[in-house]
């Protein structure tokens, strides 16, 4: 499958005017936002900022209040095999009776279709993804009996077997050991030298600055995109953390309740 | 945000709820004492017979002399009664409630005796000499004493004491209606007895849903076997139908029988167990136990509801030579 | 004509029949209890008597296939107007399938009730689906159940990868492409087949404990998915067996409530017993593990060799 | 023998069987209230089936249906029944649900056995577990004071008063344990022990109910009731006082409706407490269905006559005509016209003036603070200020024109009208 050319070609993700609300309350206001591949492009902003919000409506988790997402110039569902996405540890019950293989084989699923079995060439996939982040000799776990690292790195050696151009990584470092954090982000580097754009969201500033290429400030809007070092400058991060959240939060609850603001 | 109800501290909405159910009480409280039914009723007396056998005697004693009312309609099954507001409706405005007694009711029958201090209740079964009725288990009798003409004659009687006392206007209609009923009903008896003396003794096996034929047996020298016992509340084991099977296999019975009111599912399961072993049983006909017929279905009476059964018993069990396969009368 | 062992007739179908659903619940069960929705099959079954009132209403017919296709549709509409009640309304989940199963079990005894006041033909028997009325179960009956129960493990057997990849991590099955809501609606409507299927069993109310104690039993054995669905299948089959046969063996005794009351020895026993999950292998290993620290403690140098039971975050 | 004939004729005992009815349910409705905000309906499902063996044994051991001893074994099943769920949760990491459901079910088949077993001794039978009495329960009386009152009713209304006394004297422990277990835990307040003395209640409730209503319709009562008043009202004692005026309302009607239709008052009343249910998602102030579409529709059309008035603004301004034909358009200016705000030839008055300018200057602030705070694109601004102009107010435009530093111009370059 040939790589797309990073000028003539269109951008890898392409957030056009997004607008993202639970319920009648916006969260996200008109995102616009345009990424390239390869590398490693950071979501920063402060907790409750929507940065996971806006993963999550990419990849239509969570319905578009207004405007469109695209892949690589196309809708989610025509690129579907080409997205990989490891979600937040919390949303899964970690007493589901599933070893550490069979949760890395559920990558190879989307590729299989409707109700065929995964075969021998999926099984070597999912111990070769497993091999890539050092958790091999676990592969007959339980998943509820690993750490929270292991945990972590067992979700991404799944996105790792998605085979996937793009990925999504929603707080992969949140409650992870210093070891594990060094091995996933060993891992994401392997896949920005293999040409693969990773999109992480992350809270802490001080990793973000040596770890991502390109970052996106986010505080309900989009403050500021760009190479990590032109964006993280302390003015920036200072609207980013204390900006002006409260008009933002008046107009939500007047939207949610169909009147104006005081 | 609107808000309707007025902002109450907690005591007081509760208070409030309290306050609703006492004045709903003290209303019900006067009202009770207005309406207590009149002492001495110059129309003719309101009865509400239980079951439609009940019903079948009071017309019989009692005849247009009474206004009649039947709380359980054909085909309903008493054991499994369940009652509605409609019928306590008709409970409570009854002057005399006839019961048929010895707890064929279910719940109902045990209410009705404390009923008893409001309003007159008789239960024609209870009066029956303790000796003639059949034990089930210690203070409990089988209820179905109507399937043995000889003792519901005693029944009459104790229905015309009750009216007398009650309508001492008719009172000699009622003991002679009563009497002339008693021996009629002998008579029957004879007569049912001479019709079942055509099916051979050893064919003399009678296999139906429920348990509601021993007094039936007794009487006309019939063995009597019921898949489910003699309530239908208690639900039919596995182990009850096989040993029917067996019975009905060695035994070579030719047919066994549905009833109106009680599922016929047991008898179909009866059946095919029977069929596996080599022995085709034949469906011997539906036969009125607990209920009688309704209207047009010819068994509106016990009388014509026990001439039923036995043709219809006779008919299956071979009076003549080979089990006629008897279609089932409705 | 005695068969190869001297069973009677009545207690090979029943037993074929009875067999057939206790294993079909076991596995159908096992998914339920992964996807958290066993209990919303707790309020389906309490909304077949309805259907079932309305069927013998509409047909005038008392056929098990006839009742049980009544009921079906009652299961399965009670189910969408749970969905329907999480999505429009503020109340959860909970209090939404308590709410289902109150009111469509008291419309159902309505419905029985005042067609028993109007004298329906009939009507007076379909109590007996309230507790189950196994017993008299005919071939065709056993027939019927057996092809249901077969039809409902083949399509969990087939489509074994997709739910259980929905009841893992919903979240990310729909990033992947999965129609999730479709999946869930499937699964939801194969356990209101079993609540019907096993209503001839257990009745409308223990329905459930057949797509709920199996699993659970079968899950304190193993952590594959797999092996809980054949384990579960397994222990539903046995318990039905037992149930059969108790029930065979002893007089006045209905076949379903001593079904469940085998599923529930047999859950007891995994309980305890059950290696790793088991409360007598955990109760082992607390103890192993102190007496080796208080080995240790006294010997300082040789710390416990193999770290025993999880090693926590 | 219609309603009226009903009332008229009534031996007093339908009233009996209405007032039992209705306190059961008064009785239910305080429980209920509690499950459903702590979010324990299920465990309510559970104990209403579980509470059948301590019923049955109960009454093997002699007591009478109704009794003490009955109202013993119930509690005494239902605080097992939670014990067991507790023991599977924490044993071996069970959901609460599927370890609930292991453990009502199996109690209940249980209870089942026994009576079938013990059948012959005593007179309960399954399916009255399942139906209740409460037709007959007025034949079932006690001389109290001269009159004759139902037992059941007297057990019913005792457990009410004592459920009712006990929530009103413990009202602040409840309400923060309903609201915040772990800070009421913090706070020393005993939140197991309270959690433990609900769920007795609930026993008590439900065997209050069972010989009335069944033990099965028991759980309509506990819950439905509660479940429409929460949509009505948000404060917990109005949930509560709401739920018991439901719970008796539902009573009563339900007991007229079976009458009327002839059939199980039990089953007729779980169906009225449906009803009140839906009718309660319906009319529900706020968030109801019928609310929330009215309010919608009252948006839409505050912005269609906004829209109307901004674009007449924007035309005598100079700026584009862009007058928008069809019926809602003719709607919208006959309201403006009927309500002066624009003249009969479609000029602004004085009052629609002052509207339009407030709707355009919201429109042009917005699209200066996007410019300023979100990396917008001049082509992108348009959008978003048309849809946020309907929802700026007063206070919070000072703010942001504040904030992007008083501009006399929109990103565009046209001037922002004053606040005026």
């Amino acid at each position: 499958m040939s790589r797309p050319q990073p000028d003539s070609s269109p951008h890898c993700l392409e957030f056009h005017d997004v607008t993202v609300a639970y319920g009648r309350r916006p969260v996200l206001w008109n995102i616009d936002l345009t990424v390239d591949g390869p590398g490693l492009f950071g979501i920063i902003g402060p907790n409750g900022a929507g940065k996971s919000t806006l993963l999550k409506a990419a990849l239509g988790l969570v319905p578009l209040a207004g405007g469109s997402v695209q892949f690589f110039g196309q809708p989610l569902r025509a690129v579907r095999t080409r997205v990989g996405y490891v979600p937040q540890r919390e949303t899964v019950d970690w007493d589901f009776p599933v070893s550490v293989f069979d949760v890395v084989l559920m990558g190879t699923y989307a590729r299989l279709g409707w109700f065929r079995r995964p075969g021998p060439r999926e099984r070597e996939l999912a111990r070769d993804c497993l091999a890539r982040v050092g958790l091999a000799d676990v592969a007959n776990r339980q998943i509820g009996r690993l750490s929270g690292g292991q945990q972590q790195r067992v979700f991404l050696a799944r996105a790792l077997a998605q085979q996937a151009d793009l990925y999504f990584l929603d707080e992969p470092m949140a409650g992870v050991d210093a070891r594990s954090q060094e091995q996933i982000f060993a891992v994401l580097s392997a896949l920005r030298a293999a040409g693969k754009l990773i999109v992480v969201v992350h809270h802490d500033l001080r990793s973000a600055s040596e770890w991502f290429d390109r970052v996106a400030l986010v505080d309900m809007r989009l403050i500021a995109t760009g190479p990590a070092a032109e964006v993280l400058t302390p003015e920036n991060l200072q609207r980013t953390y204390a900006g002006p959240l409260d008009v933002l939060d008046e107009l939500g609850r007047a939207v949610a309740r169909r009147e104006r603001t005081p | 945000m609107h808000r309707w109800t007025p902002r109450r501290s907690p005591g007081r909405a509760a208070r409030l709820a309290g306050w609703i159910t006492c004045s709903l009480w003290g209303a019900l409280w006067a009202a009770d004492v207005a309406a207590a039914p009149p002492a001495q009723a110059p129309t003719p007396l309101r009865v509400l017979a239980t079951t439609t056998v009940v019903a079948d005697l009071v017309r019989q004693v009692a005849g247009d002399l009474v206004a009649l009312d039947c709380l359980m309609g054909p085909g309903v099954d008493p054991h499994s009664y369940k009652a509605t507001p409609r019928d306590a409706d008709r409970l409570a405005r009854a002057q005399l409630v006839v019961a048929s007694g010895l707890h064929l009711e279910g719940k109902l029958s045990e209410l009705l005796g404390r009923l008893g201090k409001r309003l007159p209740v008789v239960s024609v079964a209870d009066a029956l000499p303790q000796n003639k009725l059949l034990e089930l288990a210690p203070g409990l009798y089988d209820p179905h004493v109507w399937f043995d003409a000889s003792l519901w004659a005693g029944c009459p009687a104790v229905l015309a004491e009750k009216l007398a006392s009650l309508d001492p206007v008719h009172a000699p209609d009622y003991r002679r209606r009563a009497g002339e009923y008693a021996a009629r009903l002998q008579a029957l008896h004879g007569e049912l007895t001479t019709q079942l003396g055509a099916v051979p003794q050893e064919r003399r096996v009678l296999v139906t849903a429920h348990d509601a034929f021993r007094y039936f047996g007794r009487a006309y020298g019939v063995e009597v076997v019921g898949v489910q016992g003699t309530s239908t509340e208690s639900e039919a084991g596995l182990n009850d139908i096989n040993r029917l099977v067996d019975l009905v296999v060695e035994r070579r019975i030719p047919a066994v029988f549905v009833e109106t009111s009680v599922s016929d599912r047991n008898v179909a399961a009866l059946r095919e167990g029977a069929a596996a072993r080599g022995h085709a049983v034949a469906l011997g006909g539906r036969l009125y136990s607990d209920s009688l017929g309704g209207p047009g279905s010819g068994a509106q009476t016990l009388e014509e509801a026990l001439r039923s059964n036995v043709a219809t018993i006779v008919a299956g069990l071979g009076g003549g030579e080979s089990p006629a396969t008897g279609s089932p009368q409705p | 004509m005695t068969g190869p062992f001297p069973l009677p007739y009545n207690t090979l179908v029943v037993a074929g029949g009875m067999a057939a659903v206790g294993c079909a619940a076991g596995v159908v069960g096992c998914l339920g209890v992964l996807r958290r929705r066993s209990l919303a099959a707790d309020a389906a079954s309490h909304a077949t008597l309805a259907g079932v009132a309305l069927a013998l209403a509409a047909t005038g017919r008392r056929e098990l296939p006839v009742l049980l296709a009544g009921g079906l549709l009652t299961a399965i509409g009670s189910l969408v107007v749970l969905v329907m009640l999480r999505r429009f309304t503020r109340t959860r989940e909970d209090a939404a399938t308590a709410i289902v199963l109150g009111v469509s079990f008291g419309l159902g005894i309505t419905l029985l009730s005042g067609m028993t006041a109007r004298g329906i033909p009939g009507s007076a028997g379909l109590e007996q689906f309230l507790l189950g009325q196994t017993a008299a179960l005919t071939a065709a009956d056993a027939m019927l159940l057996g092809c249901l129960s077969v039809a409902a493990v083949t399509l969990v057997w087939v489509g074994l990868k997709e739910v259980v990849l929905v009841a893992f991590d919903a979240p990310f099955a729909a990033a992947s492409g999965w129609p999730v809501f479709a999946i869930d609606t499937a699964l939801v409507a194969l356990l209101a087949v079993m609540v019907v299927v096993g209503l001839p069993a257990a009745g409308a109310v223990l329905v459930t404990a057949l797509l709920v104690i199996p699993p659970s039993a079968a899950r304190q054995w193993t952590d594959r998915v797999a092996t809980m669905l054949v384990l579960s299948g397994a222990f539903g089959l046995t318990a039905a067996l037992v149930g059969v046969a108790i029930s065979a063996a002893v007089p006045r005794l209905a076949t379903g409530p001593v079904m469940v009351l085998a599923a529930a020895a047999i859950f007891a026993a995994s309980f305890f017993l059950a290696p790793k999950r088991g409360v007598w292998a955990r109760w082992r290993q607390q103890r192993e593990l102190q007496q080796e620290w208080s080995r240790a403690g006294r010997d300082p140098t040789q710390a416990p060799t193999k770290a025993a039971g999880r090693s926590g975050p | 023998m219609n309603i009226l004939n009903l009332l008229g004729g009534l031996a007093g005992m339908h009233l009996w069987a209405i007032a039992t009815a209705a306190v059961v349910a008064a009785g239910c409705a305080v429980v209920g209230t509690l499950l459903v905000v702590r979010r324990m309906s299920l465990l309510g499902d559970a104990i209403s089936h579980a509470v059948l063996p301590g019923i049955v044994v109960a009454v093997l051991l002699g007591g009478r249906p109704g009794g003490l001893w009955v109202l013993v074994g119930a509690v005494v099943a239902a605080l097992l029944t939670v014990w067991l769920t507790q023991v599977l949760h924490e044993g071996v990491g069970m959901s609460e649900d599927a370890g609930a459901g292991v453990v009502f079910t199996t109690l209940f088949a249980l209870g089942v056995v026994l009576i079938t077993l013990a059948a012959s001794r005593i007179d309960l039978d399954p399916s009255c577990v399942l139906y209740g009495i409460l037709e007959l329960v007025p034949f079932d009386t006690l001389l109290l004071g001269g009159v004759e009152v139902p037992r059941a009713f007297l057990t019913a209304g005792l457990v009410f008063l004592c459920l009712l006394g006990g929530v009103t004297l413990l009202w602040k422990e409840f309400l923060a344990s309903a609201f915040d277990p772990a800070a009421a835990a913090a706070a020393g307040l005993p939140v197991a022990g309270l959690t433990t003395g609900l769920l007795a209640a609930t026993a008590l409730a439900t065997v209050a109910g069972f010989e009335a209503v069944g033990a099965i319709l028991v759980v309509a009562m506990l819950v439905v009731p509660a479940a429409a008043a929460e949509l009505l009202v948000h404060r917990l004692h109005l949930v509560m006082g709401v739920a018991i005026a439901l719970g008796v309302l539902g009573g009563i009607v339900g007991y007229l409706a079976a009458w009327q239709f002839n059939t199980s008052a039990a089953g007729m009343i779980a169906v009225v407490l449906g009803i009140e249910y839906a009718l309660a998602v319906l009319f529900a102030p706020g968030h109801g269905i019928l609310a929330r579409a009215w309010a919608a529709a009252g948006l839409a059309w505050r912005v269609a006559c906004e829209d109307r008035l901004a674009v007449q603004w924007r035309a005598e301004e100079g700026g584009e005509r862009a007058a928008e034909a069809g019926v809602l358009n003719r709607l919208v200016c006959l309201w403006l016209r009927v309500s002066g705000r624009i003249a009969a030839d479609g000029r602004l008055l004085p009052l629609g003036q002052t509207e339009a300018m407030l709707i355009v200057r919201s429109h042009r602030l917005w699209e200066a603070w996007l410019g300023r705070h979100a990396e917008l694109p001049l082509d992108h601004l348009h959008p978003p200020a048309e849809w946020i102009e309907h929802h700026l107010g007063s206070e919070v435009r000072r703010r942001i024109a504040a904030d992007v530093g008083q501009p006399a111009g929109d990103p565009h370059g046209r001037t922002i009208p004053p606040e005026g």
